[in-house]
This record gives C-alpha cells, structure tokens and sequence, in this order.
C-alpha cells in the first residue's frame, strides 16, 4: 500500500525531509514507517497523526494514508 | 463559530468589533465576553527575541482550532466563540492568538477562554521557531498556564 | 492605568485599540493581555429586562475603580490595566463594563482579569435599577463569580 | 459640628431625600447619623462610607466629614 509522510518544524529540518511516499506492506504500523523513515536519526520526544488526528505509534494504516511526524506543539502565547 | 489559520498580521479589536456585528441572535442573551490575546514576547529563557516563525500543518491545525473550539461550545453552553491563530513570520509586539467567547454569564466565559488557551498549547500543531541575535532555535517547552 | 466612569456608551473594542495605541513602554513586554466584557441581558430571575438605570456615587466610584486596578497591579505585576464602567440608562446588549490587563505571562492576566471582576462586583459603588413591563426594582444580590 | 450625609439606590428612594447637612455634638459616629436620619424606616443591609471610603457604624466623624448610606452594591456583569 501506498502512504504519505510529513515532516514538521524540527524533525523536518533534521531529517533534512518535508515529504515523501512510502510503499509497504498491507497492515503495516505507524512505528514502521518511523523506522523506515527516521532511521534512528532523530532525539527527542515525536508525536504521530494519521489523516491529520493524533495517533500513537501501534496504530494499522490503510492503503492511501497520509502520516505525520512531529515534535511536541508550542503555538499559543507564553 | 469561526477559526481561522491567519498568515496576515492580526488586530484583535478590529476582528472583535467586525465579528460581533455579525453575531447570530439577540444581543441581550450574552452576558459576558471573554478575551484572551496572546502576543509576541521580545525575551524568552534570558535571550533577547528578534523574530519569530511559526509552522503549522494546514489542514491539522485547522482541524484541530475547530475541535477544541466545538468541544468549549458544548461544555460552557457557550453563546458564541472565535479564534484567530497567526502563522507566518512575526516581530515583537505582533499579536499570536486571538481567542473569545460569549457566555450568558461570567463564569463560563472566564473558564471557557482559559481552557481553550491551555487546549491550543497542548494540542494544536503550531511550533515556534526563535529567531536569536546567534542564529535560531525551535522552542521545545511550554510555559505552564 | 487607566480607570473611566462613562455616560456615553461604551464601544469595548474601540477603546482597547485606542489605549493600545497609546500604551507606554516596548511592545515586546507583554505577552498576554485578558479582556472581560459584561453586557446588559434581557432577562433576569425569570423576568424580561427592557432597560436598566446604573446609579453611582460619583468620586468615590472612581477611587474604589482606581483602588482596584491598583490592586491588581501591584499582586500580579502586571504591564498595564484598563477598566471602563457605564453609568447611566443602558438597553440589552449594551456593554456595562470593559476590564483590561496587560502582562508578560498569560496566567497573571487570567487572574487578575477575574479577580477584577469579583471585586468591582463587590465592593464598587454601583447599583442597577431593572425596568421590566411591570414596572421597576433594584437588583439587590450578585450572581456567584 | 457639620455632617454632609448621602444617600443611594434603594435607599435614597425608600427615605425619599438624596443629601441633607446634619449638626451634630463633637466626636458623634456613623450610628447617630445613621440614627437621625434613617428613623428606622429601611429594612435590609446598609453600607455606610466616611469620605468616600467604606467604614463601619462605630466610627467616630471630624467636622465637615460626608456620610453616605447605601445598599449592597450591584456592578459589574451577570
């Protein structure tokens, strides 16, 4: 199956990485894709979306998913 | 109900005044309004702050402004509410976030926009990038509310 | 710092950008600024309000607004504080009281904005005279905060 | 001495009288002014201020001082 990933603020600069597909294997996680893509590269704590809703990292994904990998948020004001 | 991803600069009363005139329903209901903005600081962890960018990601933040806002409405029983977050680049003074709320009476209105503040620093994908006198860097940390 | 007792009616957005323009120090200071509203409803215990008449007392009403935002200064160290109250003839909907507070971080302008509200609630020289179809009465209990 | 003396609200309505000047003995309180002019003809809790200032019934006035009488106050918003 095929998946969209993003990248964004600090992980996309260390990654040196916005976007890219992925094809894998039906029932694949959203730790496989980490793995696949991140290649143990990246510190820090990294949170996970799929179809832009959070999900946590044993999630399944389906065919034509969009995947997003991101550090904590800090928008708001102080 | 409205939120909005802005990438033009923000002038809170402006929004307000323009918003209210287009309010839904009998102006008697709402007893009180309640206004939180947050702006941009020219000092943050004992550094001087030249500039700010802040990345978002489309359609998830956009997403994520209208389920937090949905979620206040329904809790508080809220008359109304808007929210207005900049992205984009920003200099000391510029203006953040805009978040309001319109409530029978006061004590949900007080609670709703503090809630939602919280919520927005939690929740919604929105990262600062600092830009510093030596160079620049991602904040990491909220500040606790 | 600035507190107003006003007879004309009060435009809450008009004067926050107003006072903004004309606001002492570097921008950059504050971070959060809270702003609470409280307008006239049309209904209260139970009954339909047409109008309602805001007495005072004229200096002392100003010292005890002064005293207040004074106050709220000095325990939240706060940049800055607006507070505007009507007195006079109001109708539904019209704005009764505007309270501004200007600050570096965001939780010492949630709470003084409504620690604000508590007190002038409580200790301010105001009362309000309801006129409703049968006649007129004085509102003689707060509403919990 | 002379004692300027307020009323508010409810209780300017209730007394039907707005302001009046009292004479009253030397180091005369808040009470006696409150004695004179209330004549026990209003029910419900009454403040009372020297001065603009929030005081209680026991406090003693200096000549010229103003005394207001008023209801529980009613500001603010719902």
């Amino acid at each position: 199956m095929r998946i969209s990933v993003r990248f964004f603020a600090g992980l996309r600069e260390q990654l040196e990485q916005t976007e890219l597909e992925l094809s894998l294997p039906a029932g694949a996680t959203v730790a496989q894709v980490w793995e696949q893509t991140a290649k143990g590269a990246v510190s820090g704590p990294v949170l996970a979306a799929r179809n832009m809703e959070y999900v946590d990292f044993a999630t399944h994904l389906d065919d034509g998913d969009e995947v997003a990998f991101f550090p904590p948020v800090t928008g708001g004001a102080r | 109900m409205n939120s909005v991803v802005l990438e033009q600069p923000l002038d809170p009363w402006q929004w307000l005044g323009r918003y209210e005139q287009s309010l839904q329903g009998t102006p008697g209901q709402t007893g009180a309004t309640a206004v939180f903005v947050g702006s941009m600081r020219d000092f943050n962890q004992g550094d001087a702050v030249s500039g700010l960018f802040l990345e978002h990601y489309p359609g998830m933040t956009q997403c994520c402004l209208d389920d937090i806002q949905r979620r206040a409405v329904e809790r508080w029983d809220l008359i109304d509410s808007l929210i207005v977050h900049r992205v984009g680049q920003l200099y000391p003074g510029d203006p953040i976030v805009l978040v309001a709320v319109w409530s029978a009476h006061r004590r949900a209105a007080f609670e709703a926009s503090r809630w939602l503040m919280e919520e927005l620093k939690s929740n919604v994908p929105l990262w600062k990038k600092e830009q510093l006198v030596a160079g620049s860097r991602w904040v990491e940390k909220n500040t606790p509310g």
